[in-house]
C-alpha cells in the first residue's frame, strides 16, 4: 500500500508545511523553550505520524499549527506555518477562526475531558457544523450530525446524539469526538494521542476507523503518538521527535529500515514483539538454583466486589472466582484489559483488600480472614510494585528513609548508621547512587522513582514481589531497563513475581506461566509461550491482534532481543 | 502499548520544598505583620498612658491632624479621656491572641478529628461528618448568640463557641485530602511494610496535608479576628474596658456624628491587620498549595 | 383628705385635627408586648398612659389628681373608698364599671402565665370589692401613704371582657384601653401608631394620631429628629446635646428627672459591712466631675437614692465631697493598704452605663482599691434580684422614680421588710416605716429628712448623680418635659 | 433523580433533627428557666408556681420530646418577655431578614459574576490584578465598621441616605451593600478562579479547536460548567448570611431575626432564641437543599447518575 503513494508530489505543493517552528512558553527567566526548529510538511491525503516520548514536544507542535494554547501559557511561536499557501503564524486571530474546525481539526487524546460535560454530545457536533456553515436548518444539521454518527459506526447514533458525554464509554467518546472533528469536512485532521486512554482493543477499533475515515472523507492525518509500532502500522510519513526537535524524518519503510538515529534506533529495539523469544525456562536460568517446584502462592476460587450493602449476589465481581498459583522462582504474569480485576487481585494476595470469599495460600498460611498474627509473620514476605513511581512514594521523605522504612517499622534495624549503610546497598542495588539517598522523590525522573519502589520493596527481603503493571506509566525507552532491572534481580535473588500487565507482548517476554482475566474471570491461563502464541479464546486472541503489526521492512531486519540488551544505567 | 499518561498543557504544582525562593510579596506582609505584633507585645512601655487611664477633663478630643487635636493625643481621646492610641495598641494584644488561640483550638480539634475519621472511614466517618452538617446548619454567628445568651459574654466563651464552630471546616479539608491521599499507593506500600495506624497517620498522611492546613488556618485568622471583632462590637465578645477593636467601635457608635474617630479608628487597624493576614494567607496559598479555593464565609 | 373631680375643661380645638406627632422611645430592645399591666418599664408606661387610664393621674406639677376615679375617702388608714366615673367608656365601646378594676387588680395578683411584674407595688394590697358598679374599696395590708400614687403612676385599668375573651396575648397584641388614643397599627420593631379617640371622657385629643418609634440608635434619633421624622426624641444624651444645639429646628429641653444612680453591695457580709469601707467608696469617687464632664452637666450629685424632684429629698443633705485623701485614710483604718488592697468586682448589666461604670472604676482604683470590671446584662435578674450577691461585689443601679415619692426607692432598695436584701437595720426599717404610714405631709416630710441624714452617715450604698431628662424637640411642636419623664400627647399642637 | 431527592430529604430532616437537640439544649445551658420568668421579687414558692405552671420539672427527656413534639406543630413556646409565641416573633421579623439577604445576595452575585468573569477572560491584566487585591481588601473588612463608616460618610456627613430602620426601599441601600460587600469578594474570586479553571481545560480547547468565537466559548462552554462552584459557594455563603447580618442589622438598625435575637439575649429570653436558632437552622438546610437539587439539575453527570 505505501508503494502507490508517493510521500512527496514535487509538483503540488504540501497542504501544510511546517517550517523551522519553534514554541517558547513564559516570558523572562521563567521562559521554557518547549519546540524548536521542527519542520515537516504533510501532502494532501497524506498520514503523517509523529512519534516521542512524553514531554518530546509532539503535542506543543500540533497545537501550535492553530495557535491552540491557553491565554496563560503566554506561548510565543516562530518559524513558518503554511496550509494552503497561507502563513498561519502571522494569520489574525478571527481568519485562523474560520481555519479551525473546517480547515484543520482535532481529535485530542481523553475524549472525556476534551467533550463539554454539561451538553449533549449531538449539539456539540451541531455546534461545529453551525460555526462554520452558518445558520443552516436545525433539522437538517441533526440529520447530518447523525449521519456522521452512522458513517462512524455508532450504534443508536439517535439516542447518541441526546446523551451527555458521561453517558458512553471511551471508545463511543473518542468516536464522537471524531465525528466532531470530521462533521466540516477538514483538509487535516490533527489526532494528537486518540488512542492513549483507551483499552488495547478497543484503541485498535479506533486506529481501524481513523484509518478508514481518512479514506473516506480523504484527509490528511497527523497522527500523534509514543508508540513507534503503532505509528508505522499506520503513517505514510514518520517524523520522530526528542527534547523537542525532530531527530528523524522520514518514509514509514526508511524510517524503520534504516533508521539513522540513536534514539530512534532504540525506540524500536524497546517494542516487545510477539515474535522475540521467550524467557529461558525457570531451571535454566539461575545457576544452581533449582526450583523446588513447590507453589508459594496458591489462589482458588478468590471472589470480591466493591458493591456492598444489598443486592449483593447480582453485584458485578471485581473478581469473581478467581484461582491460579504460582511456584517459587516462577512469574506468572496476569493478562488483561483495564478494569479485568488484575490490580484488584495483587491487592487482595498483597493483604490491602480482605477478600469476600475464597482462599489465598502463601507459603502454607491461609491468608483470607488471616489473623493479625498471622500477618505478622507473612506480612514482610509480600512485597509490591505500584504502577505509578509518582503516587507511590511519600513525597515528603527522603529517599534513604523511603528505602529503609521497612527496616525500621520491622525493627530490623533502627541504628542510623546502620540504616545508613543499608540504604545506600539497596540503592545501589538497583542502579542509583549513594548520594541519591538525600534527595526527595520529586527530584527523579520517572524510571528512577520505579527503582527507587523496587529497592524499597526488596528492602525487607520478601518471598513474593507483586509487580502492578510496573512500566506500564514509564516512557518506552525507560521501560526496557526497568523490566530487565526485575528480571535480573530475580535471577539473582529467586524470588516469584506476581507481574501484571495488559502488554500481552511484553508478557510472552517474561512469563513462565501467564493467566489472561476479563471482567473479573480467568478466561485462559497456563504456561505463557502456549496461552499466548496459541491461544484457544476469543478474548486472548483479540487481545494478541491488538498488538500492532510491525511494518513488513521490520521484519525483515530482526533486531537483537531487546531485554537482553537493555543495560544497567 | 497504552496508559502512558502524557503531561498535562498547564504546568504541574509546584512540589514544596522546590518553592521559589522567598520573594518581596511574602516578606512584606510579614513583616508590617511582624511589627504589628511588637507594637501590642511593647504597647506598656511604648505608650505613656495605661488603656484604661481616664482624664475626664481631655474627653472627646480629636486626632492629631483635625482642629482642636493635640499631640500629647496622637489619634485623640474617647468619651472617658483616654487615649485611642494607646487602646489600639492594646486592642491588637486582644486580637491577635484570641485569633491565635481560637485558630489553634479549630485546627488542632479539626486536624486530630479529620485524620482519624478520614482514615478509618466507616461510620466514624459518616459520625463526623453529620455532625459537621448538624454544626454547619448553625452559622457561627447564631450558634455565638446561642451559647452567649445561654453562658453570658466573656472572652472564653468567645473562643469556646470558634472553637466548636470551626473544627468541621478543618476536619472537612482534612477529610477531603485524606481520602485523596489515602488512596495513593504510597499509603499502600507502607501498609505492605508493616507501617501501624499510627505511623500511616502521622507519618504519612499529616506531612502531606498539612501545607494546605496552614494555608487554610492563615486565611482563617484573619476570618476568626473579623468574627472576634464582630462579637466583640456587638458586646458578646470581649468586655469593656478591656480594649478590643469591636468594643472600641461599638462604644464609639453613639457619638459617632459628633466624634467620628472613637468608632471608625479602631476598626481601621482591623481592617489593616486582617488585610495583612489575608494577603500572608494568599501568599501562602499561591506557594504551598496552589490548588486550594477554600471558600470562606463569615 | 378628698380630691375633686377630675374635669376636662375644654381647649376648644376639634378632636384629632391637629397634626399627627411623633416621638422616639430610644429603646435598645423592642416593646413585645402592649398590655399595660405586664412591666414597669418607663418605655411601656409612655405607650399605654396614652391609650390607658390609672384611677389617678399626676398632673404637671406632681401632684395626685384623680383620673377614672371621681373622688377617694380614707375612714382608716388602711382603707380606701374610690368612687368612680360613670361616663367613661373602653375603645371597643363597653362601659368602664366596678368590675373591671378588681379585675384589673386580680389579673395582677394571680395570672401566673402573666406573671406581672408589677405584682410587688400591688403587693400590700390585702383586698379589692367593689361597691355597686362605680366605687370600689382598696384595704391595705399596712399603711402606705404613696399607695394613691401607685394608682396614679404603675397600673392601669384594663377592660375585663376583652381579656376574658381574648386572652392575655392576644389582648397585648391589641390592647383596649379609655385612654385619649387607642391602636392604630403596630409595626413589630419600627412604630406603634395611636389615633385620636374622639369618645374620649377627658379633654379631646388633639394630634390626629401619634407615633411611637423604637429608633435604638442614639446617633440615629438624632438624625431623625433633625430630619423632621419625629418630633420628640427621648433620652438624649448629654454628649449628643452639642448636636442639637447646632440646628435651628430643634431645640434641648432639660429638666430635673427622677432618675437617681447609685452603687450596690452587700453590706451583710464581706468588706462593705465594714461603714468605713462604704463611706470611703463615697468619698474616693469624684462625682461632680462625672456629672459635669462626662454627662455634661445635665446630672446632680446627690447623697440620696433620690432626686430633688421627689418628695421626700432632703435639701439639707449635700452629696459626699471629693475627697480621695479621706477615702484612703478610712480604708486604712478598715485595714486595706496597698500590701492588702480591698478587691472590689464591679458589676454592670446596662451596656450604655459602661462609660460612667468605667469613670467610677478608675477613680475608686486611683484610692487604691483593685477593682475588675464586669458586664453582664443578666447580672441583675441572676444574682442580685435573687439575692445571690457576693461579698465584694459591687453593682451600678438606678432608679426611675415612678411615684414621685422617696418609698419608692426605699422599699426596692434599703426597707428590709420589702425588698432591702443587702442592706437593712432596724432602726431604718422602722423609721422607713414611720415615714410611710405618715398622712401628714409635712409631718412625713420631717421624717425623710431625718432618714436620709442617717443613711447619708451609714453610706449603704456608694450615692453618685441624679440625672436630668433630657430631650430633643422639635422647633414645630408645643410641648413640655415633666420630671416623672411621663409624656402625655393628648394636649401637644404642631404647627405644620 | 427521585431517589436522590428522597435521600437528600431524609437526610435533612436528620440535620434538622440535630439542630433541634442543639437548640433545645441551649435552654438549659442557660439555667433556671422559672427564674427567668419570674417577676423581679418573685419569692421561691412563685418560682416554683411558675416552674410547674410551665412544666419545667419533669424529666428533661421527657421536656425534650414535648418540646419537639409542639415544635413540629409550630409551638416553640413563649416569649418570657412578651409572653407571645416565639415562633410567631421570629417569623414576623424574618421577612424583613430574608429581604435584606436577597437584596445583598443579588448585589454581590451579579458582581462578583461579572467582575470575576471579566477577570478570569483578561487573566493577568491589570483589571484582574485589581480585582485580586480587591477581593482580598474587601474580605478584610469587618462589617461594623463598613457599616459606621458608610453611616458617617453617606448620612451624617452628606445626609442622603436614613441610617436606621425600614420605613422603604432607601432604608435598604446601606445595609444591602455593607452586606454585599463581603461576599462580593468572595464570589469575584471564586467566579475568576472557576473560570479560569474551566477555560484551561481540554473541551474549552476543543471548542477553541472547532473555530468557536472568544463569546460563545465563555458563555456556551466555560459559564455553565463554571457555574456549577459557583452555585456551591453561593449557597454555602447565603447560610452563613442568614445569621451573618447579625452585624449589619444592628449597626442599621434593621427590624429582622438578628436584631430580635440580640435584644433577647439581654433578657435572656431563651424560646426567642431558641426560636431563632431553629429557624435559622431549618433555613440553612433547605437552602443546602435547593442547592443540591439545582446542582443535580445544572449537572447532568449528576443527573443521570443510576
Ligand atoms: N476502590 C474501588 N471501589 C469501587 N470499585 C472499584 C475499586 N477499585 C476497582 N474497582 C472496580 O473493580 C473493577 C476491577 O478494577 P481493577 O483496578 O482491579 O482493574 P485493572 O485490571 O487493574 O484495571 P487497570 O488496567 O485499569 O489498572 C473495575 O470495574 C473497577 O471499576
Ligand atoms: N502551557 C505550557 N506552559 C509551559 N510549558 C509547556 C506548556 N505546554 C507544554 N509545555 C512544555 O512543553 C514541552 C513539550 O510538551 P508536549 O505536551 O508537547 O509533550 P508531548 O510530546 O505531547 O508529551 P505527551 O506524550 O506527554 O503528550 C514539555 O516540556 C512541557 O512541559
Ligand atoms: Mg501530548
Ligand atoms: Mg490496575
Ligand atoms: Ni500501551
Amino acid at each position: 500500500m505505501p508503494e502507490t503513494k508517493l510521500p512527496k508530489p514535487d509538483l503540488a505543493p504540501p497542504l501544510l508545511s511546517v517550517r523551522n517552528l519553534s514554541v517558547r512558553f513564559g516570558q523572562g527567566n521563567a521562559e521554557i523553550g518547549a519546540v524548536s526548529d521542527v519542520s515537516f510538511t504533510i501532502a494532501r491525503s497524506a498520514t503523517v505520524g509523529l512519534v516521542g516520548e512524553s514531554g518530546s514536544g509532539k503535542s506543543v507542535t500540533s497545537l501550535a499549527i492553530t495557535r491552540l494554547f491557553p491565554k496563560s501559557a503566554k506561548a510565543v511561536i516562530d518559524g513558518a506555518i503554511e496550509f494552503r499557501g497561507r502563513d498561519l503564524v502571522t494569520m489574525p486571530e478571527g481568519d485562523l477562526r474560520s481555519i479551525r474546525g473546517a480547515g484543520i481539526s482535532y481529535v485530542f487524546q481523553d475524549p472525556l475531558s476534551a467533550l463539554n460535560p454539561v451538553r449533549r454530545c449531538g449539539e456539540q457536533v451541531a455546534e461545529s457544523i453551525r460555526i462554520h456553515e452558518g445558520n443552516i436548518d436545525r433539522g437538517q444539521v441533526h440529520a447530518r450530525v447523525v449521519q456522521i454518527f452512522e458513517r462512524l459506526g455508532l450504534p443508536r447514533s439517535r439516542a447518541i446524539y441526546d446523551s451527555y458525554p458521561h453517558e458512553l464509554s471511551g471508545g463511543m467518546r473518542q468516536r464522537v469526538m471524531i465525528a466532531m472533528a470530521l462533521a466540516c469536512k477538514p483538509a487535516l485532521l490533527v489526532a494528537d494521542e486518540p488512542t492513549t486512554a483507551l483499552d488495547v482493543i478497543v484503541q485498535k477499533q479506533i486506529v481501524d476507523l481513523l484509518r478508514d475515515a481518512v479514506r473516506e472523507f480523504d484527509t490528511s492525518l497527523l497522527f500523534i503518538s509514543h508508540d513507534l509500532a503503532l505509528v508505522a502500522s499506520l503513517a505514510d510519513e514518520i517524523v520522530v521527535m526528542r527534547d523537542g526537535k525532530v531527530v528523524e524524518y522520514g518514509m514509514t519503510d526508511q524510517v524503520a529500515r534504516n533508521p539513522t538515529d540513536p534514539y530512534t534506533q532504540q525506540l524500536w529495539k524497546a517494542i516487545p514483539t510477539l515474535q522475540a523469544p521467550p524467557r529461558a525456562p525457570l531451571g535454566a536460568r539461575r545457576p544452581g538454583g533449582t526450583s523446588s517446584g513447590n507453589d508459594l502462592l496458591k489462589v482458588t476460587d478468590v471472589r470480591h466486589s466493591f458493591v456492598r450493602g444489598k443486592g449483593r449476589t447480582t453485584a458485578p465481581f471485581a473478581l469473581d472466582d478467581v484461582s491460579l498459583s504460582a511456584r517459587e522462582g516462577e512469574t506468572i504474569c496476569v493478562i488483561g484489559e483495564s478494569g479485568s480485576g488484575k490490580s484488584t487481585l495483587a491487592r487482595c494476595v498483597a493483604g490491602l483488600i480482605a477478600p469476600d470469599s475464597g482462599s489465598i495460600l502463601f507459603n502454607g498460611h491461609e491468608l483470607v480472614g488471616a489473623t493479625a498474627k498471622t500477618w505478622g509473620t507473612v506480612r514482610r514476605d509480600i512485597q509490591m510494585v505500584f504502577q505509578d513511581p509518582y503516587a507511590s512514594l511519600n513525597p515528603r521523605m527522603k529517599v534513604a528513609d523511603l528505602v529503609t522504612e521497612g527496616l525500621l517499622i520491622n525493627r530490623i534495624s533502627s541504628a542510623k548508621a546502620d540504616l545508613r549503610h543499608q540504604a545506600i546497598e539497596l540503592l545501589e542495588m538497583v542502579g542509583l547512587k549513594a548520594s541519591h539517598g538525600d534527595r526527595y522523590p520529586h527530584q527523579f525522573s520517572g524510571g528512577q522513582r520505579q527503582r527507587i519502589a523496587i529497592a524499597r520493596a526488596l528492602a525487607l527481603r520478601p518471598k513474593l514481589l507483586i509487580c502492578d503493571e510496573p512500566v506500564t506509566s514509564l516512557d518506552v525507552s525507560v521501560r526496557a531497563q526497568i523490566v530487565q532491572l526485575l528480571m535480573d534481580i530475580q535471577n539473582a535473588e529467586g524470588l516469584t513475581y506476581l507481574f501484571i500487565t495488559h502488554d500481552i507482548a511484553l508478557a510472552r517476554q517474561i512469563a513462565d506461566r501467564a493467566v489472561v482475566m476479563k471482567q473479573g474471570r480467568v478466561v485462559e491461563a497456563g504456561e505463557a509461550t502456549h496461552v499466548i502464541d496459541r491461544p484457544t479464546q476469543d478474548y486472548t486472541k483479540a487481545l494478541r491482534a491488538a498488538v500492532p503489526d510491525m511494518p513488513a521492512a521490520f521484519e525483515r531486519h530482526p533486531l537483537p532481543q531487546a531485554l537482553r540488551h537493555a543495560s544497567r544505567p | 502499548m497504552s496508559h502512558a499518561t502524557s503531561l498535562p498543557l498547564r504546568p504541574q504544582p509546584q512540589s514544596p520544598s522546590k518553592a521559589r525562593p522567598i520573594n518581596l510579596r511574602l516578606l512584606i506582609p510579614a513583616g508590617l505583620l511582624g511589627v504589628i505584633v511588637v507594637i501590642a507585645c511593647l504597647a506598656p512601655w511604648i505608650s505613656p498612658y495605661g488603656p484604661n487611664s481616664q482624664d475626664l477633663s481631655a474627653r472627646l478630643l480629636p486626632p492629631l491632624w483635625q482642629a482642636g487635636g493635640s499631640t500629647k493625643h496622637l489619634l485623640g481621646t474617647d468619651d472617658l479621656g483616654r487615649d485611642i492610641l494607646t487602646r489600639i495598641m492594646y486592642g491588637a494584644r486582644v486580637s491577635l491572641s484570641i485569633g491565635a488561640i481560637a485558630v489553634i483550638c479549630r485546627m488542632v480539634s479539626g486536624v486530630l478529628i479529620g485524620l482519624v475519621a478520614g482514615y478509618f472511614g466507616g461510620p466514624l466517618l459518616t459520625f463526623f461528618m453529620r455532625l459537621g452538617d448538624v454544626q454547619l446548619a448553625l452559622p457561627t454567628l447564631v450558634l455565638a448568640i446561642g451559647v452567649i445568651a445561654a453562658l453570658g459574654p466573656s472572652t472564653s466563651n468567645v473562643i469556646l463557641v470558634l472553637a466548636i464552630t470551626g473544627w468541621v471546616l478543618y476536619a472537612r479539608l482534612v477529610v477531603s485530602q485524606v481520602i485523596v491521599v489515602r488512596r495513593q499507593d504510597y499509603i499502600a506500600s507502607a501498609q505492605l511494610l508493616g507501617a501501624s495506624h499510627c505511623r500511616i497517620i502521622f507519618k504519612h498522611l499529616l506531612p502531606n496535608i498539612i501545607p494546605s492546613v496552614i494555608v487554610f488556618a492563615s486565611l482563617d485568622l484573619g476570618l476568626m479576628m473579623l468574627t472576634e471583632g464582630s462579637l466583640s462590637f456587638l458586646g458578646l465578645g470581649v468586655q469593656p474596658p478591656e480594649p478590643s477593636w469591636g468594643g472600641m467601635a461599638a462604644g464609639g457608635r453613639a457619638l459617632i456624628s459628633t466624634a467620628w474617630w472613637i468608632a471608625t479608628l479602631p476598626g481601621a487597624a482591623l481592617v489593616v491587620t486582617v488585610a495583612l493576614v489575608n494577603v500572608l494567607g494568599e501568599q501562602l496559598r499561591d506557594r504551598l498549595d496552589p490548588r486550594l479555593d477554600a471558600t470562606r464565609s463569615a | 383628705a378628698t380630691g375633686g373631680r377630675a374635669q376636662g375643661a375644654s381647649n376648644g380645638v376639634a378632636c384629632g385635627s391637629g397634626q399627627p406627632v411623633s416621638v422616639n422611645l430610644l429603646w435598645p430592645t423592642q416593646p413585645n408586648t402592649l398590655d399595660p399591666n405586664y412591666d414597669t418599664l418607663v418605655m411601656f408606661a409612655q405607650i399605654s398612659r396614652n391609650m390607658f387610664n390609672g384611677l389617678f393621674k399626676l398632673d404637671d406639677s406632681m401632684t395626685l389628681q384623680p383620673d377614672l376615679a371621681v373622688s377617694y375617702s380614707q375612714p382608716d388608714a388602711l382603707t380606701y373608698e374610690i368612687e368612680l366615673r360613670k361616663d367613661v367608656v373602653f375603645h371597643d365601646g363597653s362601659p368602664f364599671t366596678s368590675a373591671d378594676v378588681v379585675a384589673t387588680f386580680d389579673r395582677i395578683v394571680k395570672d401566673q402565665k402573666l406573671a406581672s411584674k408589677q405584682r410587688s407595688y400591688v403587693s400590700n394590697i390585702k383586698s379589692v370589692t367593689p361597691k355597686g358598679d362605680h366605687a370600689v374599696n382598696f384595704v391595705l395590708k399596712q399603711p402606705d401613704s404613696s399607695f394613691l400614687k401607685s394608682l396614679a403612676t404603675i397600673i392601669y385599668i384594663t377592660p375585663r371582657s376583652v381579656i376574658d375573651k381574648v386572652g392575655n396575648v392576644e389582648f397585648g397584641k391589641k390592647p383596649v384601653g379609655t385612654g385619649p388614643f387607642k391602636l392604630d397599627s403596630w409595626t413589630m420593631g419600627d412604630s406603634v401608631v395611636l389615633t385620636a379617640n374622639c369618645d374620649y371622657h377627658g379633654d379631646k385629643p388633639i394630634p390626629s394620631k401619634v407615633e411611637f418609634r423604637f429608633i435604638a440608635e442614639p446617633a440615629t434619633q438624632i438624625s431623625s429628629l433633625q430630619s423632621g421624622e419625629i418630633d420628640i426624641a427621648t433620652q438624649v444624651t448629654s454628649d449628643l446635646t452639642a448636636a442639637l444645639k447646632s440646628s435651628r429646628d430643634v431645640a434641648v429641653q432639660s429638666i430635673d428627672g427622677n432618675q437617681t444612680f447609685w452603687l450596690s453591695m452587700n453590706t451583710k457580709e464581706g468588706p462593705f459591712a465594714d461603714p468605713r469601707v462604704r463611706q470611703a467608696l463615697n468619698y474616693a469617687i469624684d462625682r461632680t466631675a462625672i456629672a459635669r464632664q462626662l454627662l455634661g452637666g445635665f446630672a446632680t450629685p446627690v447623697g440620696q437614692v433620690y432626686s430633688k424632684s421627689v418628695f421626700g429629698y432632703t435639701k439639707a443633705v449635700s452629696p459626699y465631697p471629693f475627697d480621695p485623701d479621706k477615702a484612703k485614710a478610712l480604708l486604712r483604718e478598715a485595714g486595706y493598704d496597698s500590701s492588702r488592697p480591698l478587691k472590689i468586682e464591679f458589676y454592670n448589666f446596662r451596656a450604655e452605663l459602661n462609660p460612667v461604670q468605667q469613670s467610677i472604676a478608675s477613680f475608686l482604683s486611683d484610692v487604691g482599691i483593685k477593682v475588675t470590671t464586669r458586664f453582664d446584662p443578666n447580672y441583675f435578674v441572676d444574682t442580685w434580684q435573687s439575692g445571690k450577691m457576693g461579698r465584694g461585689q459591687v453593682i451600678i443601679r438606678s432608679n426611675n422614680n415612678l411615684l414621685m415619692d422617696a418609698d419608692f426607692a426605699l422599699g426596692l432598695e434599703l426597707d428590709g421588710t420589702r425588698r432591702g436584701m443587702y442592706f437593712s437595720s432596724p432602726e431604718t426599717d422602722a423609721a422607713i416605716a414611720k415615714a410611710r404610714g405618715e398622712s401628714d405631709r409635712n409631718a412625713r416630710q420631717a421624717a425623710y429628712d431625718a432618714l436620709n441624714k442617717t443613711l447619708y452617715n451609714l453610706a449603704p450604698v456608694t450615692f453618685l448623680y441624679s440625672t436630668d431628662g433630657i430631650y430633643g424637640v422639635s422647633t414645630r411642636v408645643d410641648w413640655k418635659p415633666r420630671p416623672d419623664g411621663a409624656i402625655y400627647l393628648a394636649n401637644v399642637t404642631k404647627r405644620r | 433523580m427521585r431517589s436522590r431527592f428522597i435521600n437528600r430529604l431524609a437526610f435533612s430532616v436528620l440535620v434538622m433533627l440535630g439542630v433541634s437537640a442543639i437548640t433545645f439544649l441551649l435552654m438549659f445551658l442557660a439555667g433556671d428557666p422559672a427564674a427567668l420568668l419570674a417577676s423581679e421579687d418573685a419569692t421561691a414558692a412563685e418560682v416554683e408556681a411558675i416552674r410547674k405552671a410551665y412544666g419545667f420539672d419533669r424529666p428533661i427527656v421527657v421536656q425534650y420530646l414535648d418540646w419537639l413534639w409542639h415544635a413540629v406543630q409550630g409551638d416553640l413556646g413563649v416569649s418570657y418577655q412578651s409572653r407571645r409565641p416565639a415562633l410567631e416573633l421570629i417569623l414576623h421579623a424574618l421577612p424583613n431578614t430574608l429581604l435584606l439577604i436577597a437584596c445583598a445576595l443579588a448585589l454581590s452575585v451579579s458582581t462578583g459574576v461579572i467582575v470575576g468573569v471579566l477577570a478570569a477572560t483578561f487573566r493577568g491584566s491589570r483589571f484582574d490584578r485589581l480585582v485580586i487585591t480587591g477581593s482580598v481588601f474587601v474580605q478584610s473588612l469587618p462589617s461594623f465598621w463598613l457599616g459606621i463608616v458608610m453611616i458617617l460618610i453617606f448620612s451624617a456627613t452628606l445626609r442622603l441616605l436614613p441610617t436606621s430602620g425600614f420605613r422603604g426601599p432607601s432604608y435598604l441601600i446601606l445595609p444591602a451593600v455593607t452586606l454585599a460587600t463581603f461576599q462580593v469578594g468572595t464570589f469575584a474570586r471564586m467566579v475568576r478562579s472557576s473560570m479560569l479553571e474551566v477555560l484551561d481545560s481540554d473541551f474549552v480547547r476543543t471548542a477553541r479547536a472547532k473555530g468557536a468565537s472568544a463569546g460563545s466559548i465563555v458563555f456556551g462552554h466555560a459559564l455553565p460548567n463554571a457555574a456549577l462552584p459557583i452555585i456551591t459557594v453561593v449557597g454555602l455563603e447565603l447560610g452563613g448570611l442568614y445569621g451573618g447580618a447579625v452585624v449589619t442589622e444592628t449597626v442599621f438598625g434593621w427590624p429582622g431575626v438578628n436584631t430580635l435575637a440580640l435584644s433577647a439575649i439581654t433578657s435572656r429570653d431563651m424560646p426567642v432564641i431558641q426560636a431563632f436558632v431553629l429557624v435559622v437552622g431549618i433555613l440553612v438546610v433547605i437552602t443546602n437543599l435547593v442547592i443540591d437539587m439545582l446542582y443535580t439539575i445544572l449537572d447532568p453527570r449528576t443527573r443521570g447518575a443510576r
